[in-house]
């Protein structure tokens, strides 16, 4: 048994971070408390102003998870369309890529060797 | 006590095989009955486990050979080769014995609850326990045949559980891809084992590790057990039946599943630093593990990403963190032969990589469990049809945040706890690599963080107002991982110093393993 | 029994390897990806059972016949889990492809693929 | 369901076919043969009525329920006498030199003959059965689905 | 494209494994050391004149029962996969 972990790395004292955790929550709420109290639901200080357009109903204002990161996908197009090719789905190919790992790898080693 | 200790190893591949083959006959009193014999099964298997786990952590390793007059007994008397079976325990066997007996338990408990009321539930659970039957076979066996033998028990099985669902064209689909791509890598190995049998004539590791002569057949069938077992473990670009099985595989059984694929890893690095070890190009070998751990890394997080598809982000995110395992390993490969930077950082990376394996089998497991259970109440896996679940899911919700900030290294969660380690020595190893782990880290947060914005907060949807918590079982089952996701997060230098650094040492260290069995032998 | 020059048994196991695998990776039709795989798996028992043959040798059961070199006995038994094996997965392999059949009605390895991506 | 000369002679032939199936069954340990033999030869012996009586009929005494109930008990008796041994270890030829099956036979070229083995020709019983009764559940239930019916849970 | 491809990694792949073998022992003189012990020893040990009943159900007796075990586990994979599924299963 060797001895090495964590004392190597003195980054990682897990106590130390749970209570740095703890800290910073109690901060956060000392912070959330000082706010305006005059704050009230249900009236016209909470609705949503969308530039005097009407707003949708509550289900349709959800965010898709194929919307999210849209611009991400939409930026990286051809890179995903090269990353989507070999995915086809069919299991002939699979065994296709199977073959050619194997041939590449024996032919690395053989050589090597 | 001692009769335990001894007979261990034995007990604990045969006592779930009892089981499983008594449990078609034991159902016929009733699904209670049933599900106590395998929850008794599995509990005194898991302590059998613990026994043998505190005995090999103290003595070393403990052999067991199959019909000899005693179980220390290897060779037959004055003979130079073994001709029995033998299982050989040694720190990385008892480490990977611990992984798979947590993941059982508590998918098994998931499951309880989950296939009530479903048929065929009698198979389903002997299937469930052949496929724990066969990834510990996998774990302890030291001998090449019988690991082919427990590779197609875990494959067959895990094909059976994983098109349960048969009315379901995908499900059946993921299963004809998994036996097909099982079938042929598993006669691989075979034809490899063949080659490795005209030349020596032994079929144990430690024998063959001790007569090996690096010749060029030697390296071939090196390149046909490499390519088959990381086809199994689902390394890029070899990854693609991963996330279509996963995806299908009902609850519990998705991580076994995972499992079984982390328990080829074992058989892969078995093979590289055991069988072959010491006397090959370590460093080539070294670096192309290295890549083809980045390229997981890398491809695994950039199409989950990508993904709309609950369970099938998860598969991709498998393959993903499954290159950090490689990268690790790869990297306490490459620096092996070199005493002074193996010190250094190699054996570091070695304990990052390994640790990695029972952190990640943990927190997937549990992810995967999280996506079932929306599944079990909400019917779909289409993220796109999710929105508001947290309101009625609230300890469904908790597992998945915990989960997913365990799974992007968010301290203080056991995944940063591996993770740490890996950038760490890294670093010292070649920065870029680091560089992209960090990378790859940073997108799976996001991702994450996609699927828990769009499925489990905003507004309710109107078809899921009716959707309530899943039942207590499945909570347990959830519950369990996340346990020990916290603890392993709070305490990582005693699990690292306990169970993770032995199963290195093990590693690195091939002499120990064949002397056990060749001792005698000049 | 005269030496017999170059491998040929283990040649033309090898070969069958090599025709299961273009089945394998070439053929659409399931039943014949399927029928691949029990190639392969034959052709491997072939390579084990030739890998046990000594020159001259007979069966290995001691009876009233007259004697000889045995074969070895490990590959025979090898080569008989390995066949039990493939009837097994070859058992699986078609009930899966008779699922497939009933829930798409083709059997196309390029039409049947819902998972992908 | 074919012609009545292929029902009535397939309906003879079984008791061949069952006899050989059990004769290599029994003579595993001193002749060619074995559990696994004999097993598949009995299991192609139901496939052959299948053929001729199509699974409508087979299936009235031949339940696939029964078939599994039997190849869960060889397989019992299987890993039981393998557990017998755990005495000295795991499978352990317990049975070498006692009175059952006991018999060592002479070294060198002789025939053997069935008393001996140990544990051997009980393993190859249990075996046979399991693979009877497993082939033959896997060949009746393919049948029975191909021809629109599953099998009763 | 991809048939070229692939023909071309697969006839490396058959080439290298037929190179293998034909620079391997010859045909018909295995080496010997773990079968003579077990030709020679097999009838005492296990009392067994059919040596590879003996190394079937003695010597590599767990490889027999994975063997079963595999054969009872697809016999059970089968059996599940042909069950009858209930109405209410159908729907999810």
């Amino acid at each position: 048994m060797s001895a090495l972990s964590y004392e190597a790395y003195a980054v990682w004292v897990p106590i130390v971070w749970v209570a740095a955790l703890v800290v910073i929550g109690v901060i956060v709420l000392a912070w959330r408390n000082r706010g305006q109290k005059s704050y009230k639901k249900g009236t016209a200080q909470t609705d949503i102003f969308l530039s005097g357009i009407k707003v949708p109903p509550e289900e349709q204002r959800h965010v898709k998870a194929e919307n999210v990161y849209w611009g991400f996908f939409e930026a990286l197009k051809g890179f995903y369309s090269v990353l989507m090719r070999p995915h086809t789905g069919v299991v002939n190919d699979y065994i296709l890529w199977f073959v050619a790992l194997v041939a590449v790898a024996i032919l690395i080693l053989v050589l090597g060797a | 006590m001692d009769y335990l200790v001894t007979h261990s190893p034995a007990l604990i591949v045969a006592l779930p095989l009892l089981a499983a083959f008594a449990i078609p006959l034991i159902s016929r009193l009733g699904p209670r009955v049933r599900a106590v014999l395998c929850l008794a099964v599995l509990g005194l298997v898991a302590a059998l486990v613990a026994i043998l786990a505190v005995d090999v952590h103290a003595v070393g390793i403990r052999l067991y050979t199959f019909g000899a007059t005693a179980p220390e007994m290897a060779l037959p008397g004055g003979y130079m080769v073994p001709v029995r079976i033998m299982f050989e325990v040694d720190g990385m066997s008892i480490f990977m014995g611990i992984v798979i007996t947590t993941v059982a338990v508590a998918s098994l408990i998931y499951s309880l609850q989950f296939l009530n009321g479903q048929t065929g539930q009698a198979r389903f659970y002997s299937l469930m326990m052949l496929l724990y039957v066969g990834m510990m076979g996998l774990a302890f066996t030291g001998d090449m045949f019988n690991m082919f033998v427990f590779l197609e028990i875990a494959s067959i099985a895990g094909t059976g559980l994983a098109a349960y669902r048969t009315n379901m064209a995908d499900a059946v689909e993921g299963g004809f891809k998994y036996i097909v791509i099982s079938a042929v890598s598993a006669l691989m190995v075979l034809l490899a084992i063949g080659i490795l049998y005209a030349q020596y004539n032994v079929l144990s590791i430690a024998a063959l590790a001790h007569y090996m002569q690096y010749t060029t057949l030697d390296m071939m069938a090196l390149g046909l057990l490499a390519g088959a077992f990381v086809m199994k473990l689902a390394g890029v670009p070899l990854h693609m039946w991963a996330p279509d099985t996963y995806t299908v595989a009902p609850a519990g059984t998705t991580p076994m599943i995972l499992a079984a694929s982390y328990t080829s890893m074992y058989a892969l690095y078995r093979i590289t630093f055991t069988l072959y070890g010491g006397h090959i190009d370590t460093a080539a070998i070294g670096w192309i593990v290295i890549i083809v751990g980045v390229l997981s890394m890398f491809v695994g997080v950039m199409m989950a990403v990508h993904q709309t598809d609950i369970k099938r982000m998860m598969a991709y995110h498998a393959i993903s963190q499954g290159g950090y395992m490689l990268l690790g390993v790869g990297v306490g490969l490459a620096v092996i032969a070199d005493p002074v930077a193996l010190a250094n950082y190699g054996r570091d990376a070695m304990n990052g990589g390994i640790f990695h394996i029972i952190n990640h089998v943990f927190y997937k497991a549990m992810l995967f469990m999280t996506a079932e259970a929306i599944f079990f109440r909400v019917g779909t896996r289409d993220t796109n049809k999710m929105g508001g679940l947290a309101r009625n899911m609230k300890w469904t919700a908790i597992f998945y945040a915990i989960g997913a900030l365990a799974i992007s290294g968010i301290p203080p969660f056991n995944g940063f706890a591996s993770k740490l380690l890996i950038y760490q020595t890294v670093l010292s190893f070649n920065p870029v690599l680091s560089v992209i782990a960090m990378f790859v880290s940073l997108v799976t947060l996001a991702s994450f963080a996609k699927v828990f914005y769009s499925a489990f907060t905003g507004p309710e949807m109107p078809g899921y107002k009716e959707v309530r918590e899943v039942p207590k079982s499945m909570l347990i089952g959830m519950g369990i991982l996340a346990a020990c996701i916290i603890l392993f997060g709070i305490f990582p230098g005693l699990i690292v110093d306990t169970i993770v650094a032995p199963a290195t040492e093990a590693l690195i260290n091939q002499a120990p393993y064949i002397n056990a069995v060749m001792g005698a032998a000049p | 029994m005269e030496h017999i020059p170059l491998n040929f048994p283990f040649l033309a196991a090898m070969l069958l390897v090599g025709i299961s695998l273009y089945i394998i990776v070439f053929k659409r039709n399931l039943i014949k990806l399927v029928m691949g795989v029990a190639i392969l798996s034959s052709a491997i028992n072939l390579f084990l059972v030739s890998l046990g043959y000594r020159a001259g040798g007979v069966a290995p059961i001691y009876t009233d016949a007259p004697e000889g070199s045995m074969v070895l006995p490990v590959p025979q038994a090898l080569t008989l889990t390995n066949i039990v094996i493939g009837v097994a997965v070859l058992a699986l392999m078609l009930t899966l492809v008779i699922h497939i059949y009933r829930n798409t009605g083709d059997i196309d390895s390029h039409k049947s693929r819902i998972l992908k991506g | 369901m074919l012609s009545r000369i292929v029902r009535t002679v397939s309906n003879q032939l079984i008791v061949f076919v069952l006899i050989f199936g059990l004769y290599l069954i029994m003579h595993g340990h001193d002749s060619p043969g074995g559990g696994f033999q004999g097993g598949a030869v009995v299991a192609s012996g139901v496939a052959m009525l299948l053929v001729a009586f199509g699974s409508g009929e087979i299936i009235q005494w031949l339940h696939v329920r029964r078939l599994t109930v039997v190849a869960c008990i060889g397989a019992l008796v299987f890993i039981a006498i393998a557990f017998a041994g755990t005495g000295t270890t795991f499978f352990y030829n317990f049975l070498l030199g006692t009175p059952i099956f006991g018999g060592v036979p002479p070294p060198g070229p002789g025939h053997g003959h069935v008393w001996s083995g140990g544990i051997i020709p009980l393993m190859e019983i249990a075996i046979g059965f399991i693979v009877m009764a497993g082939l033959s559940a896997v060949v009746l239930a393919m049948a029975r689905f191909s021809g629109g019916k599953e099998i009763e849970e | 494209m991809r048939q070229v491809v692939g023909l071309v990694l697969l006839l490396i792949l058959v080439s290298l494994l037929l190179w293998g073998v034909l620079v391997m022992r010859d045909f018909g003189y295995p080496p010997s050391d773990m079968d003579d012990y077990m030709i020679e020893h097999a009838q005492q040990e296990t009392g067994s004149n059919n040596v590879v009943a003996g190394v079937l159900l003695d010597y590599r007796g767990l490889d027999t029962l994975g063997e079963v075990t595999v054969l009872f586990t697809a016999v059970t994979g089968v059996l599940l996969l042909f069950r009858t599924l209930k109405r209410r299963e159908e729907n999810c």
